[in-house]
């Protein structure tokens, strides 16, 4: 697989680099830890910080999220890997303006125990009260008995800004964990993968699907999903989405629901339109009210093509969340 | 027998290597169950480990430090799933060589029954779940009665790596219950586990060096 | 190639269907015509109105970026065809507040026609008045003794940016013209193409490369570029691209650009921070400032690999212009 | 001879299939020169001529009116840069035929150089430009003479057509000066124009429809 890049070893440091010199307005790299990013603008005395992080390969997940509105600032790990408890540390201690700090993220074993880590510490060593919020929105990953065993994927999205709108409205820390879980809870996605990805480091395809197949649930870092087929037309495609996660999540006549489709890394916005279109067609025949729509790639597996459908069900507090403003270098909404 | 601190990087070098050369396949195993980047994040992990052994570990004579540094490098460089774990493994085993520059066969035994048990502690992953403590608690029940019953630690040690063998690939047929591969079902049957796999490299060199120190 | 989609015949029409679908609150489809796309928002009086368009193919070009600060309206061709004259003429008279309309538009043969005789009728049949602004940035396209051959590419975005920030802030007709052209003498860019795309009615790839080949200066529409050669390192890449682009526009120390980095479609955010971290490098060797950077798809060619680089030399007028904001459906600006 | 209303629509569905036919050949010559649409474009203009002839101009008498819709609905559906081409060169030609329900030879010897004008003038290409000129510009020529000569619309169009060939088959010899593949230079050598190509199809085609009428 081709790729525009130098030295495999050297790809995600290099893009830290390019990433902080085109936004010097946004972002900053902390001394200690190059992995580690923070807002540049002065964040309040007393807010709650945001903290958010994982593997990297998923751009503009999760660097591209730190702004205003969204996280004060981000650990970034190896590709697909966790990052380590230093960085999630340093970035801790930068950002907690007395209020303490909650982190997002997303439920792999790694960043589990890497996060879980960096908490006990930033609690042993500086007294900072962290607060964790786990995003599970993969319908695919497990049944529903087992939802706290569910994966995190594009919905991270919702959780972000849930956290990042609450905090920059000045909800204390318990407030911002209980409403970033609410959206965790509200919040559900649906994946289908047509092409692999490739490791810089291996350049091997993360899987293998034949010309004419699509795999539903597919993981967001190449894991297999739960059922292989042939490639639908985008309309079936979208109805099985929406299916799966209206099964998950049944919504009412009435409620209403941000929706996100989002591009898993080389497939056009032109499919993911016409992927929302069937979406949109099924929400407002079940009487579903859209709120607001996101449409593009949020979260990525570096090229893997395919996209995925993430509804959020959102109340008077989810709703405001959702529409208040951000500004950060990957997303901006006014 | 006597392991020295010499000995003990001798045997982080040899790991270096031994995961330099199965780079490809842990990542291949990788692909087939989880994201395909097991093989690249120990590579990453002992590389740096390198880096230490051939800088500030090169004079270092505490074998509880030569651990320490291990440990704390490899989880710095990978994060990961398996930062956490083997860097567990190392500083809880560090306590066990704290202060020393030689270790008896007692250090070396207590020594793989701190990490494992660090390892599953970090982990909460029980034998079964289809990760590498299918490989390391075999092992850490092997070395423990046999050591118990023979005080020799050569020989517990070398039974102990079979009894992780055979745990390695008994996750073959084992249903994905932790990490990334849970989510497989019944696809992740046919399998072995990356992790597994890496962790019998891990113990295997660590009997392939003694050996050698042993034959010396 | 696999594609998201239903029948190929209906893509452009489902695609803006799923887009207007999308932002009820930014576009509005006009009636006489599905592929002409307006703003939601009532436009002043006595506001010069900006109208883009061309082929489809390009998301977010040309649709996404109608909105507060760039275009009024848009007309949306068939995949990598003009717009015929009539949605053209559609959104010229929807969006004449009185003070004429500017089209900006790439330089192709095909546009030129269309662009032309709807421009035409806009005068003959509503006595509209069309400025003209024809985007020549591609240096690869042609000599610079010849540089009103050149195409347009991902440098409109900076040239309907000057055109739609002039409008904005009251420029006359004659102005937002004189800007806009500026804009365009004052931008170039370069690309590389590492993967073809295909249009979804032939399923066919653009183009062939080996899997370790890359072209310089191939086209937006995957048109053959001027040099095949083995896929370098991104760090010797970006070096082509900049050191091309200097050649045609030398930039003396202590001049001042905007730096646009653009994904052809595929290729991951990762690989583009790399890019850019190189060509900020070279320029601040130069003593070039950057004003402002631009990271990411802003101009694609379906699934495309490659990216380009583009350069938008910056006097005090259009910094003004590049710093305002803007606010589309596919590209916010604070 | 005689050419009524109904043999002119004859004409457009036959080009219909013709297009039909080299949608993928057309379409391959602009991969190698251009963005590979032209089969595509041409498929989606003429579909939409079709769908008229089997609708709106059913009964259609007006030979002028058959042509400007033809134009009109091209260009509408497909913008382009064939669609102002084709479509000017439908809508001057109308002219020529305006309120006619049956054509003579010398209307349809004027309605092909009213075509022709109109398309070099939209386009502004030249002989050696590599674009549909080069086959109509010879074309053009070679009617007008021998029409002079022979007053023979067969003779003379059959005649052009070979011209048109000529001119198409030159354009594998000729760097690209217009359109999107003008930036070729050298590359653009050996490739044969895809729109040279598609207005050979359409003269061959009438060359065709007229000798069927003909040999009624
Ligand atoms: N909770 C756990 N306890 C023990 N081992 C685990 C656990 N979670 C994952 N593993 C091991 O980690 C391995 C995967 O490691 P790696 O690919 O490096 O990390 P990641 O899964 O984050 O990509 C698995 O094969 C498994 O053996
Ligand atoms: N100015 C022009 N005059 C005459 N023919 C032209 C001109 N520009 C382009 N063409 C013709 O158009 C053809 C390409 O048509 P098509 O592929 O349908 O449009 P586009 O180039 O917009 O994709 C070329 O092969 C050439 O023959
Ligand atoms: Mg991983
Ligand atoms: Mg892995
Ligand atoms: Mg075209
Ligand atoms: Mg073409």
């Amino acid at each position: 697989m081709k790729k525009l890049i130098n030295n495999p070893n050297n790809v995600v440091d290099e893009m830290i680099e390019g990433y902080v010199k085109a936004y010097p307005q946004y972002v900053k790299q902390l001394s200690e830890n190059k992995r580690s990013l923070v807002t540049a603008k002065e964040t309040r005395e007393g807010k709650v910080g945001v903290l958010i992080g994982g593997g990297s390969g998923h751009e503009p997940a999760f660097m591209g999220y730190v702004g205003d509105g969204m996280a004060d600032g981000v650990a970034v790990g190896n590709i697909f890997a966790s990052p380590p408890p230093d960085p999630i540390l340093e970035v801790t201690r930068t950002i907690d303006k007395g209020a303490g700090v909650v982190y997002v993220y997303g439920n792999y074993a790694g960043d589990v125990m890497n996060f879980g880590m960096a908490a006990d510490l930033a609690d042993l060593e500086y007294g900072t009260k962290v607060g964790m919020v786990l995003v599970t929105d993969d319908v695919a990953s497990a049944p529903k008995e087992e939802i706290e065993k569910r994966r995190g994927i594009a919905g991270e999205f919702f959780v972000t800004k849930a956290a990042g709108a609450a905090a920059e409205k000045g909800y204390d820390l318990e407030d911002v964990v209980r409403v970033a879980k609410k959206a965790n809870d509200h919040t559900r996605t649906m994946g289908v993968g047509l092409t692999p990805c490739s490791l810089p480091q291996t350049g091997k395809p993360s899987f293998e699907l034949e010309e004419n197949e699509m795999e539903i649930g597919l993981g967001h870092h190449g894991e297999p999903g739960i059922e292989k087929g042939e490639l639908q037309p985008a309309d079936q495609v979208a109805e099985r989405l929406v299916n799966d996660i209206l099964a998950d999540m049944p919504l009412e006549q009435g409620e209403k629901v941000a929706v996100l489709v989002n591009g898993l890394g080389s497939t056009t916005r032109m499919e993911l339109y016409i992927m929302f279109r069937r979406v949109e067609q099924i929400l407002t025949e079940k009487g579903i009210e859209i709120h607001r729509s996101y449409v593009g790639d949020y979260s990525t597996s570096l090229e893997m093509g395919g996209c995925s459908v993430t509804l959020i069900k959102l109340d008077d507090e989810l709703t405001e969340l959702v529409d208040q403003p951000a500004d950060c270098p990957m997303y901006v909404q006014k | 027998m006597k392991f020295t601190a010499a000995d003990l990087k001798a045997f982080l070098k040899n790991v270096v290597q031994v995961i330099e050369e199965n780079k490809d396949y842990l990542s291949e195993l990788d692909r087939k169950l989880g994201d395909g980047d097991h093989g690249v994040t120990m590579s990453i992990g002992w590389q740096a480990i390198d880096e230490k052994l051939n800088g500030e570990l090169r004079e270092e004579q505490d074998c509880g430090r030569v651990c320490i540094t291990a440990g704390r490098t490899f989880l710095s460089a990978v994060g990961s799933s398996v930062g956490p774990l083997y860097a567990t493994g190392f500083l809880k085993g560090a306590k066990v060589f704290q202060g020393k520059s030689e270790l008896t066969g007692e250090d070396l035994k207590d020594f793989w029954v701190a990490f494992i048990e660090g390892i599953k502690e970090r982990g909460k992953a029980e034998v079964g779940d289809k990760t590498m403590v299918d490989t390391l608690q075999p092992a850490l029940e092997s070395l423990k009665s046999r050591y118990e019953q023979t005080g020799d630690f050569m020989v517990a040690f070398a039974e102990a790596v079979s009894a992780g063998e055979k745990g390695m690939e008994s996750t073959k047929d084992l249903l994905s219950k932790r990490g990334r591969s849970s989510r497989l079902g019944e696809r992740s049957l046919g399998n072995q586990d990356p992790g597994a796999t890496s962790a019998f490299l891990i113990l295997s060199t660590f009997l392939t060096t003694v050996n050698a120190v042993q034959a010396v």
